[in-house]
């Protein structure tokens, strides 16, 4: 298996599902003629043409409401924000429009959207611009919220994204996008909604999903000079969320650690953690912990970013303290 | 396009049958037997059903949350109506929607959508699935004066222009978004001025209480748009005789201003034509009328008696099962 | 002390802050001469004029965004919100600018806005109307996010809110307009960030916070009578989130159950629950208990509705299961 | 309104002061003491210079994340940009906001924002402070052709019509929006001619490259908005000679074009014209420009001289601490 980068895979997923399926298109903010933002559809406005990568006016409502209704008279959209940041600007239809159609007629209308947008800190973008939201996104029943750590993951939970019937928001993340890891040749699917073991491990769970599964992953590799053998469990979608691979790691480890990279507060971590309270109560050893941003704006100054964003040595720290 | 009587008596037969749906809607809101917001349509029947009379089985029709009269004619029954009112299995989106979301996607009517503006975007991308599909479809899509002041009706318009979309807009400007009239919400007080600010070609139907006069603006705007022109704008000027919905205290409007409207009833309107043209004798008519009402008495039966949806099917539609 | 009604107890905040403070405003839809479509400022409109009870036009970007722009420069607007589903619209001024500006301009701006939104369902009004998203905007430091359970508490806390130099996102909940209670006469202030013992007990923890709270205190209520002493801890802000309270309670009784009227996955609950754990890890003596909302999109009808809904018998049945 | 030499002189320092800051700024950006994103406004200097030169104390100003010039015709000095560009604690904003948050509000600046077309509401908001509190002050909001496509846009110019705000609303169109021409996102290729959907007088300066045309074209628009006339929109041609941002890689265009554009160079012509008509010596100017250099590297090396925010200051400004 070569070994590509994320961003590699993301591109290349799009391209494989653009020619397997006519019906699937791109539109965005500068995806065509300037390639993508983060140069992931470069090449693409070349080969597809501009009737499937579709530059768009600044007007993220639009764009994801025209594709929630491409995607309901069959078109399979792909709505690209540039950062999950501007998804404020289409809340609406990404929360209250897209994830609700099909309950609400009957079951009579389906949205087959993806919506990818870039979330993460770390490049001093300032307080705007640098926010890892994900969490708000999926309290909504009826969207499914995907956030791959891994360049196979990426790829194959992609495909399965544009291929899914249900309305998705694809969260990839600029830190990524150089991160490379070996990808199965040929046609790779990864099924929505299952978490993953990255790592093997006996003495702490420690889970994560996105930037910070690699963190995780460093973290381990770390410990593990340490005789301390972690296991890291990837969540890869935060709805629906597969508690099944955590709490069977953590029946085995009775300690947890979970570190995203957003705030605390009505985190990805208090999820996690409540859920691992309620479904492996008795298997607790110890306070799981959680390792997270500071909960400010971020700022713009490097080091002030930086000592807001959780690090490796935060992590590391948060597994030693739950041994 | 003239029609022939029997055209005409169907075009009246929708009108009438929408009023009385309607009437008893709100009757039934009293007794309780109807929940949540109840937006009647009673004043601007004309509007719709003149344009839906247009409309050819591929155009596609959308609107706002006054949606019933809509429905209606674009031919869902006076029994799947009532029966959505009444949040029964049996009610077009299956007692999920109630009264601002009925669709019948089979017909090519996307529905009834609440949140005020935001089915304009999902309008431009239904447009984008037919001109990207090469279909000859026109999507008709209707809106309030209220809503021309919110910002998704500026991203979706602009983008129809932009990219050419077959996309009809039709405001139906009954003077008042809930208590606001245009003067007090919007800066100008044509609606059709607003298309002049994105080059699309307008148009407005001065008297929308005339069903002949919003058919003769209906028809070179929809031709418009069918001949590949891009989107056309058409505004149409009406009146609603009940409040913004059940429970409105009316304080923004004179009683006075509400009954020099009632003398332009679009149903009176159109009896007067009809028998001073001798297209249709009174007898007719009140054949038409006691029809509709007996229509919408057994509708009403059909709802009572229908099934509630079944509580352990809650969870179904929440999302598209995988095939 | 006088019974009064939350509504009651609402208004008279904002009346008394505007008759206290000139630059005390509040603009929104149908707040004028409408009354509020939930009656609250009724009588504001021809008592303090258009110029401090402004109707604004369908556009909650702008009517957010202006008030932040007004705050900026000294006044102290209030923006109302319909209902907290329409904030979505206005979702970028609530969240990435309100709660950003502060910071972003090293202190230089101050952002004294109140932005007043309903949340809840209940009310048969179908699935975008009907949300309790409140944990959402909680996750966003920057941010004051308030929600009263009892008149007193909302009108104490909407009056400290209005004097705050921060903006507050303020969550009424249509339900509770006709609770009453007693509100202390004379200037009542509580502060913002304080949970409150509601009602004392001594074998459960029960944590809630709006609506929940009153099925909370009756829940209590019903128990007592079977002998089962419930503590009442009612948060009444979700940022600050202060946990002193509950922990003291938790410490106490050693089992809790947390109930909200939203859905559980990345809801309230789990941020409560996870922190109890974290800070009252040695005290647990039964896996703490969520209340929550079915995770779906709220359907029309009423009886799946109602079921979809947690209700009372829901917070018993957790109470005595963590026993 | 002629000019004396001196203030002439003044003009041309600015131009020329922004001129050398972003050239180096772009330099400092490749050496890694720059992060983010960095927007320049080389070859729009006249724009900013030709709008800020006219404006009084009480008038607000407001710009997009391409703030840098603005910022120095408000009164910044190159220090304050300086350090805030490299994150330092005496930068304008004390290294938090970075290149696209830069505000002083004691000189009525009120920044730069990065999310595209938000600030427009804030504006609307502002203006609406003043009139509220009777004062003179016009604010003055830009902004790009980009922004114009958002639902921000829209909101915010139909309210200010609404209410009559004192605003005068200036786009600055350099004909791209990123690497979309106007054309591409646009229904309209004059922005102006979005102003007529709101009914607002407006008025376009072909040549943003020449400072008094700009001049001319922004003083009766200011005259119109100060004599209570309500909002006025301008609209400035102009062009930017380097990428959007930092690593563009500017597919979207030609080098011919920006050749062609750099000969209209807005420095060139001034210097030109003053030589021409013996405002001033070539001596003079090129003092002008020697000055500017000096002044740039005093401000770099106070730049990094300065120190960095301290780390335990990182909670600072996310809430206005009750007084
Ligand atoms: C985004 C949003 N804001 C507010 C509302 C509440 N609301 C429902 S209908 C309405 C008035 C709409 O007026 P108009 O567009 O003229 O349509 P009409 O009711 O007159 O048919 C308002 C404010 C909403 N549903 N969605
Ligand atoms: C809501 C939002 N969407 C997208 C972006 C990313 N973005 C930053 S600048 C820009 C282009 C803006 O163009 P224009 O308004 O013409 O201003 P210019 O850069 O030309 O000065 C885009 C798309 C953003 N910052 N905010
Ligand atoms: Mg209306
Ligand atoms: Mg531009």
């Amino acid at each position: 298996m070569p070994a590509i980068t994320m961003r590699q895979a993301i591109s290349d997923a799009l391209w494989e599902e653009m020619e397997r399926d006519e019906k699937v298109f791109i539109m965005g903010e500068e995806v065509g003629v300037w390639g993508g933002t983060y140069a992931v559809t470069k090449g693409f406005y070349d080969h597809f043409g501009e009737k499937r990568v579709r530059d768009a006016p600044i007007a993220e409502a639009v764009i994801v409401g025209a594709g929630i209704g491409a995607a309901l008279v069959g078109l399979r959209p792909i709505s690209e924000l540039m950062t999950i940041n501007f998804a404020f600007v289409a809340m609406d239809h990404i929360v209250n429009e897209a994830p609700k159609l099909h309950a609400m007629f009957g079951g009579q209308m389906k949205v087959p959207l993806v919506i990818r947008a870039v979330s993460g800190g770390g490049r001093q973008l300032g307080a705007t611009h640098s926010q890892t939201p994900d969490a708000i996104f999926a309290h909504f029943p009826g969207l499914t919220v995907i956030a791959p750590g891994t360049p196979a993951d990426a790829k194959g939970l992609l495909k399965s994204a544009i291929r899914s019937d249900n309305p998705v928001l694809f969260i990839e993340n600029a830190l990524l996008y150089q991160a490379r890891g070996e990808v199965p040749e040929g046609e790779h699917l990864v099924p929505i909604g299952e978490s993953k073991v990255q790592r093997e491990g006996s003495d702490v769970t420690l889970v994560s999903y996105s930037s910070m599964l690699q963190t995780s992953l460093k973290a381990a590799e770390q410990l593990e000079k340490e005789g301390i053998s972690v296991e890291v469990v990837d969540l890869r979608c935060l709805r629906p969320l597969d508690m099944g691979p955590v709490v069977e790691s953590f029946k085995k480890t009775n300690r947890a650690v979970i570190a995203e990279e957003g705030w605390g507060s009505y985190g990805v971590g208090s999820e996690v953690a409540t859920r691992l309270y309620e479904e492996a109560f008795d298997y607790v050893d110890a306070p799981i912990k959680r390792v997270n941003q500071q909960e400010v704006p971020l700022p713009y100054n490097r080091a002030l970013e930086h000592s807001a964003l959780p690090q490796l040595a935060d992590v590391v720290a948060a597994v030693k303290e739950v041994l | 396009m003239t029609l022939k009587k029997k055209e005409h008596l169907e075009l009246y037969r929708q009108m009438v049958l929408i009023r009385r749906i309607e009437q008893r809607a709100a009757e039934l809101y009293q007794e309780g037997l109807i929940g949540g917001f109840l937006h009647l349509y009673i004043g601007q029947e004309a509007v719709s059903t003149g344009i839906v009379s247009l409309r050819k089985p591929v155009d596609r029709v959308i609107t706002a949350y006054r949606d019933h009269g809509v429905a209606i004619n674009c031919g869902i029954s006076a029994k799947e109506v009532m029966a959505e009112l009444l949040g029964k299995a049996t009610g077009i989106s299956k007692g999920r929607g109630g009264s601002m979301h009925m669709a019948d996607v089979s017909k090519n009517y996307w529905g009834g959508h609440a949140i005020v503006g935001a089915h304009l975007p999902l309008a431009a991308g239904m447009a984008l699935g037919d001109q990207y599909n090469g279909n000859d479809g026109v999507t008709i899509c209707m809106f309030g004066d209220g809503a021309t002041n919110i910002g998704f009706f500026h991203e979706a318009v602009n983008l129809s222009k932009v990219w050419d979309l077959p996309v009809l807009w039709i405001c139906e400007n009954n003077q008042y978004g809930m208590g606001t009239t245009v003067k007090r919400a919007s800066a100008v007080e044509q609606m059709r001025q607003k298309a002049e600010g994105y080059n699309i070609p307008n148009a407005r139907c001065e008297d929308g209480m005339d069903i002949l006069k919003v058919r003769e603006a209906v028809e070179p705007a929809l031709e418009h748009v069918r001949s590949g022109k891009g989107p056309f704008f058409l505004e149409i000027m009406t009146y609603r005789f009940e409040g913004h919905s059940m429970g409105d205290p009316e304080r923004y409007r004179e009683k006075d201003e509400v009954q020099t409207w009632e003398k332009t009833d679009p149903i009176g309107v159109y009896n007067r034509y009809l028998v001073k043209q001798e297209i249709a004798t009174k007898a007719n008519l009140d054949k038409v009328e006691t029809d509709a009402e007996a229509e919408v008495v057994e509708a009403i039966e059909f709802a009572i008696e229908s099934p509630e949806p079944a509580l352990d099917t809650l969870h179904d539609y929440t999302y598209v099962e995988a095939a």
